[in-house]
């Protein structure tokens, strides 16, 4: 709906966001998600009027001082297959213009960055690739996609940020994902948003949206020294992974080496992407993800390791990907705080690429 | 003759007494109430008693609305307001709006409609009361003793392994109240098969009894599933079995399924008989045949169907895949359409009419305009890119209780008034009933409209505190709320006045053409002295006409 | 005022000859009576169809998820016991279907026999029934009940587990038997439930047969608990392939 | 009044009785012995089909369906449609799950 006149689109968000009436639009997706909600809200209030004009003009035209005796009709064929069809027609509108978006939303673009969060009753953590941490605040750049990998450690939880238009589910026992591009620097509201208990309510949060350099500058302010691939190389380390994923010719166990995104063929007939979601479930089940040639001889570390520590697994085995490592690298050079000097200079070239890539308008 | 302004024609007050023998006086005492078979002393049991579970739920609200007056929580602490707002719910749903119309006005009128002398099983019923009873009573006490603070979702893993008030007593109340409603839904499905009078067709039926009749076929299929997911979670609390744990190898998400199989349903189990109580209603007050009778007979029996196609429609962000989140949102645009023919076939009723406005007809204009925007609101969030935006915010605190209070209350009202004169003999006064329902239909749209708004900013349902910039709007929700309760009581107040004070009724004070109006008000026990032969369509007013014709001429 | 005879073409009944006394008064006759309760029950057997759709659905995801621990799990039930559970089952079923017929054909004795034969038999079920779980008790396979994955890990040091030629599971899949025993106890435990109120009425039941309170022409009673009665059979002849013979082979 | 009765009150004799009985006792015998052989998928398809035919024997005969009203045997339609529902909506989900995102 945008595109018919930008500047009243402007006016109409602007206003009522002012009023309060409407949360601001901070993320690619917004515009595109409020173009559906105002059809939505234009179709109901021309439904909503069609009715209460109907029914105030028959009140009017036929009430019994008016119109003394009724005229009894049966029905008309033609008029309810109209109101048949008409409010289908438009049923079916919304339901490919709500999918595409859903979609959307739901599916992270190749070259996003990857941040995990983990909710616990009552608060939210969040894992940066670097190593920072963060509770019930999450840093973020403009610019750039955003992939959040959410699981929750106890009850079900809602990782919700009105002003981005995004919301997804953090269940226990298995990943979940949804992505954003923030576009205004900002602090946004976070919200849990499933009821998880006692304090529920003080399950909230703050989404800083910085500037690019901002968000370097408090990359390199808060990092904790390890980057999250590095914890978990030396929890690979701690667990002995080693002893069975190794390249050795003899290795008792698959090399987790470019493993991430491949396909791999199971044990059990069938192939499996090895996604996050996988790799978190092939170290707490092995047994129902053996890679075909291999023995059933994995222990299951359910219950060894925390969320925190499979998400630093998970990372780990990621970055042993050369293909995921350059990605990603290519994709953040620019964001990383000592890149400063070298990418400064060339960083607004290399984001037009990176925000268009998620998103078609 | 008549005022040109009203279709009420009672008989001359001079002169008029209520019957000498009826249902009410036939026989007397406590213990004739408590062990009755007749529908109608069951139904002004169920009346009694829903009443009373309304005002308890009512409270509640209030003190819910009272606590969101400010952002912080200070007028309770969190947890106790995580028990006010689950205890609302619980109590709401499974001890107001299931029973609601099917109980009270479905009991009383279904058999009267259809000609026959009671319901099939008259000792069901009574005992469907005392299931009703025994699951309130122990709702309340479990609410005396500690409360419940899951949710009326019962969420697990929350309900199972992180909570430590009452979920076993409180799933017991709901199990024992599913039972009881599933004995109602039964004993309507056999009525409406069995006992209906001779020429009563299914196609002469009013649309009263057929909404009742799909409303009752969700009941009967749909509530043992809830009965079974709530013995699941009383076994995984108690002994700890793993179905739905995670920690064991469970899907939560199963208990979900399980849990929306019914309780999605569920929601039209409560607005279907609202839906029939309309269509009696508009058809009485313009005198005329509701519009295209067949299409709003089988768009009742199509959202029953449909109904069950549609529940993981709640789950949408929850993790089912995407690719059912396609079939279950493409489902839930079907089942939306039933709705649009009704509304639209109530609205070309009024078209050639005589129209007046009595107080059954001011609620159930109430009824379409909040209906119309709850159901369109429902749409919103079937639509699965803008459910993730508005799912689990006020929005969908808003767009529910726009069906189910400005919906299905306002169609409850709308019948009480309607059928009060059948009910107790009696009018209600009208003046003031006016006033009600024109009080409830401000207080109503104050207090949830801005839900709305707040719910497109984004602010969480069951927040005890929230970020102050929401507080104007909940301000206003409050002050709506405390408006919407005045509009409540004040039927309770007038309509106990009219026991004793109303004017004398007669049988047929609305001219209405149902079977029901052409017997005494209050009718005997046995309902119909001789068997009703059906010889009419359904709202054949021609046909009444014809028969006062005949009545005076035979005086003459 | 006008009585309640409004309508004026309704129709003045026959006068009828004497009801019988099971008529009640609300019914024209007897067949629409019977008819109206015969329906009655069917519907109620619709709710029960839903009450155990729910646990065959969580069965059905379940065992696609866990296959191997659904094998192990179910070699540890015994064919014999439940096989000659089936059979008493089935047989109870036979009883109780002559048991109308008796009720229908006005046989006093037979209808009585046949009741004391179906509750005789429920019981033995019953029995058989407590002799299994007890088993399972001792086995400590009771999910959360000091449950024990001995069995699952160490098959060689198990009975049923060798007997069944049983590999030993991987640790994270012995766990997931107990998903099964969680779904063996709620299924057949709900399904017990229904046994034993079944046989709490047949109780009641045998007590007015042998008063000849079903063999007067009213047998509506006699034929809904025979309903009732057929449909916990059935759920029992789906519960005996689904947990007890997971590829036996 | 109602629907007019399709039937009389049929009474089924003793002699089909005994022959469900017998044929519910074989398919028992039948399902045991089938599950001792090696069928690989066939083996619940075959379980699941002799328990499907057992328990139409059931409601056919022993509860009289086959005697019975349309109206009763509509109500036996809708409650394994109606089930059927609940079983297959539901693992449209479970399936497709696995189908992973897109």
């Amino acid at each position: 709906m945008s595109h018919i006149s930008p500047i009243i689109w402007q006016f109409l968000v602007k206003w009522m966001t002012n009023f309060a009436l409407f949360p601001p639009e901070a993320s690619r997706l917004a515009p595109q998600m409020d173009a559906l909600l105002f059809f939505l809200i234009l179709v109901s209030l021309i439904g909503l009027t069609i009715v209460v004009l109907l029914v105030t003009s028959f009140s009017i035209l036929y009430s019994k001082q008016r119109h003394p005796v009724a005229e009894q009709i049966e029905g008309s064929t033609l008029l309810e297959a109209t109101w048949t069809i008409i409010p289908l027609g438009l049923f079916l509108v919304m339901f490919v213009w709500g999918a595409l978006i859903y979609f959307r939303v739901y599916t992270p673009p190749a070259n996003a960055m990857n941040i995990y969060v983990v909710g616990k009753q009552w608060m939210w953590k969040a894992e940066h690739p670097g190593g920072q941490h963060e509770i019930n605040s999450l840093h973020v750049p403009t610019g750039r996609a955003i992939q959040l990998t959410l699981i929750s450690q106890d009850v079900f939880h809602s990782f919700s940020i009105p002003a981005f238009r995004v919301k997804r589910e953090a269940i226990p026992g298995r990943y979940t994902t949804v992505w954003f591009e923030a576009t205004v620097p900002g602090t946004y509201h976070l919200f849990c948003t499933q009821y998880c208990g006692t304090n529920h309510s003080q399950m909230i949060g703050d989404i800083v949206v910085l500037t690019p350099e901002d968000y370097r500058k408090w990359l390199a302010g808060s990092t904790s020294g390890a980057s999250l691939a590095q914890n978990g190389e030396r929890l690979f380390a701690s667990l002995s992974c080693a002893a069975c994923h190794n390249t050795r010719p003899d290795a008792r166990g698959p090399s987790l080496a470019n493993v991430y995104g491949a396909k791999l063929a199971l044990s059990s007939g069938g192939t499996v992407t090895a996604d996050d979601a996988y790799l978190r479930e092939a170290i707490l089940n092995p047994s129902q993800h053996i890679t075909q040639g291999y023995a059933p001889i994995m222990p299951t570390y359910q219950g060894q390791v925390s969320e925190e520590g499979i998400i630093a697994l998970v990372e780990y085995i990621k970055n042993l990907n050369s293909d995921y490592r350059i990605q990603q690298t290519t994709n953040t050079v620019d964001l990383l705080p000592e890149s400063e000097g070298k990418t400064a200079g060339q960083a607004p070239a290399a984001k037009v690429p990176a925000a268009q890539g998620g998103v078609k308008q | 003759m008549s005022p040109v302004n009203t279709i009420v024609s009672l008989p001359d007050q001079s002169t008029a007494r209520i019957p000498r023998v009826n249902y009410l006086n036939k026989e007397n005492g406590l213990l004739s109430w408590l062990l009755t078979g007749d529908h109608k002393r069951i139904a002004i049991l169920y009346l009694i008693s829903i009443t009373f579970f309304f005002f308890i739920g009512g409270a509640l609200a209030g003190l819910i609305r009272l606590e969101l007056l400010t952002p912080q929580a200070d007028l309770m602490a969190t947890d106790t307001y995580n028990k006010v707002f689950s205890m609302h719910g619980i109590i709401m749903i499974f001890f107001f709006l299931v029973p609601s119309v099917p109980a009270t006005l479905g009991n009383f009128l279904i058999p009267l409609m259809i000609g026959a002398k009671d319901l099939a099983l008259p000792k069901i019923n009574l005992l469907s009361w005392y299931l009703y009873m025994a699951g309130g009573i122990l709702a309340i006490y479990t609410m005396a003793t500690g409360g419940v603070d899951t949710g009326w979702t019962f969420t697990t893993p929350l309900s199972t392994h992180y909570v430590n008030t009452n979920v076993l007593t409180t799933g017991l109340a709901v199990f024992i109240a599913g039972f009881s409603s599933i004995f109602t839904g039964l004993n309507f499905i056999v009525t409406i098969h069995k006992m209906r009078a001779p020429g009563m067709t299914w196609f002469k039926l009013p649309l009263f009894v057929w909404a009742h009749y799909a409303a009752s076929i969700l009941m009967v299929l749909g509530t043992p599933v809830l009965a079974i997911a709530i013995v699941l979670v009383a076994l995984e609390r108690t002994i700890g079995i793993g179905v739905f744990d995670p920690t064991k190898g469970g899907d939560p998400l199963l208990f979900q399924h399980l849990f929306w199989f019914y309780s999605h349903p569920a929601v039209y189990i409560m607005i279907l008989p609202g839906m029939g109580v309309i269509s009696e209603v508009i058809s009485t007050f313009s005198r005329k045949r509701v519009f295209g009778y067949t299409a709003v007979a089988f768009s009742s029996v199509a959202i029953a169907v449909f109904g069950f196609f549609v529940w993981a429609h709640h789950m949408f962000i929850m993790g089912v895949s995407n690719y059912a989140v396609l079939v279950f949102s493409l489902l839930t645009m079907l089942v939306a359409v039933p709705s649009a023919i009704k509304i639209f076939n109530w609205t070309f009723t009024l078209y050639k009419g005589s129209i007046t406005f009595e107080t059954p007809m001011l609620y159930a204009f109430g009824f379409m305009g909040l209906f119309t925007i709850g159901g369109m609101t429902g749409v919103f969030l079937g639509t699965s890119g803008t459910d993730i935006h508005l799912t689990e915010t006020y929005f969908i605190v808003a767009h529910f209780h726009f069906v189910m209070v400005g919906g299905m209350l306002m169609a409850f009202l709308a019948g009480i008034h309607f059928w009060w004169p059948k009910m107790t003999g009696r009018m209600y006064p009208e003046k003031i009933s006016q006033l009600a329902a024109v009080v409830t239909f401000i207080g109503f749209n104050l207090t949830f409209f801005p839900q709305f708004i707040l719910g497109m900013l984004g602010m969480p349902r069951r927040y005890a505190s929230y970020p102050p910039e929401f507080q104007i709007l909940n301000v206003f929700s409050t002050a709506g709320a405390s408006i919407l309760g005045v509009g409540y009581l004040l039927p309770v107040l007038y309509l106990v006045w009219s026991l004793k004070y109303g004017e004398i009724a007669g049988n047929n004070p609305w001219q209405a053409t149902g079977l029901e109006w052409q017997i005494q008000s209050p009718p005997l026990t046995e309902n119909f002295v001789v068997m009703p032969i059906m010889d009419h369509e359904a709202y054949d007013y021609e046909w009444l006409e014809r028969q006062k014709v005949k009545e005076v001429a035979s005086v003459g | 005022m006008s009585d309640s005879s409004a309508i004026a073409h309704g129709e003045q009944e026959a006068p009828h000859e004497e009801h019988p006394s099971y008529l009640r008064h609300h019914f024209e006759s007897t067949e629409q009576q019977a008819d109206a309760s015969n329906f009655a029950m069917w519907l109620f057997l619709l709710t029960e169809v839903m009450f155990f759709g729910g646990l065959f659905t969580a069965y059905l995801i379940y065992r696609n998820w866990y296959y191997p621990a659904f094998v192990a799990g179910s070699h540890q039930l015994s064919i014999p016991l439940g096989g000659l559970n089936t059979l008493l089952l089935i047989t109870s079923s036979f009883t109780m279907a002559m048991g109308v017929w008796c009720a229908e054909t006005r046989r006093k004795s037979g209808l009585v026999l046949c009741l004391i034969l179906t509750f005789i038999l429920g019981l033995g079920f019953l029995g058989i029934k407590t002799i299994e779980y007890t088993e399972k008790f001792e086995k400590h396979h009771v999910p959360s009940w000091h449950y024990s994955l001995n069995s699952f890990l160490n098959p060689d040091s198990d009975k049923e587990a060798r007997a069944a030629g049983d590999q030993p599971l991987p640790l994270d899949m012995a766990r997931k038997t107990e998903v099964y025993f969680s779904l063996y106890f709620a299924m057949t435990g709900m399904h017990a439930l229904h046994m034993i109120i079944g046989i709490a009425i047949l109780g009641f039941m045998i007590f007015r047969a042998r008063a000849g309170a079903y063999t007067a022409g009213h047998v509506t009673f006699v034929e809904n608990f025979g309903l009732y009665w057929h449909f916990v059979d059935i759920i029992w002849i789906f519960l005996f392939p689904l947990l007890y013979l997971i590829s036996r082979h | 009044m109602s629907e007019p009765r399709e039937h009389e009150h049929h009474i089924v004799s003793p002699k089909i009785y005994g022959a469900i009985l017998a044929a519910l006792l074989v398919g028992t015998a039948l399902t045991v012995w089938a599950s001792y052989i090696d069928l690989g998928i066939f083996n619940p398809i075959i379980a699941l089909a002799i328990a499907c035919t057992k328990a139409t024997l059931v409601v056919l005969f022993f509860m009289h369906v086959k005697y019975s009203t349309r109206l009763t045997k509509l109500a036996v339609f809708a409650g394994v449609f109606t089930f059927l529902i609940l079983i297959g909506m539901t693992l449209s989900d479970y399936i497709s799950r696995a189908w992973g995102t897109w």
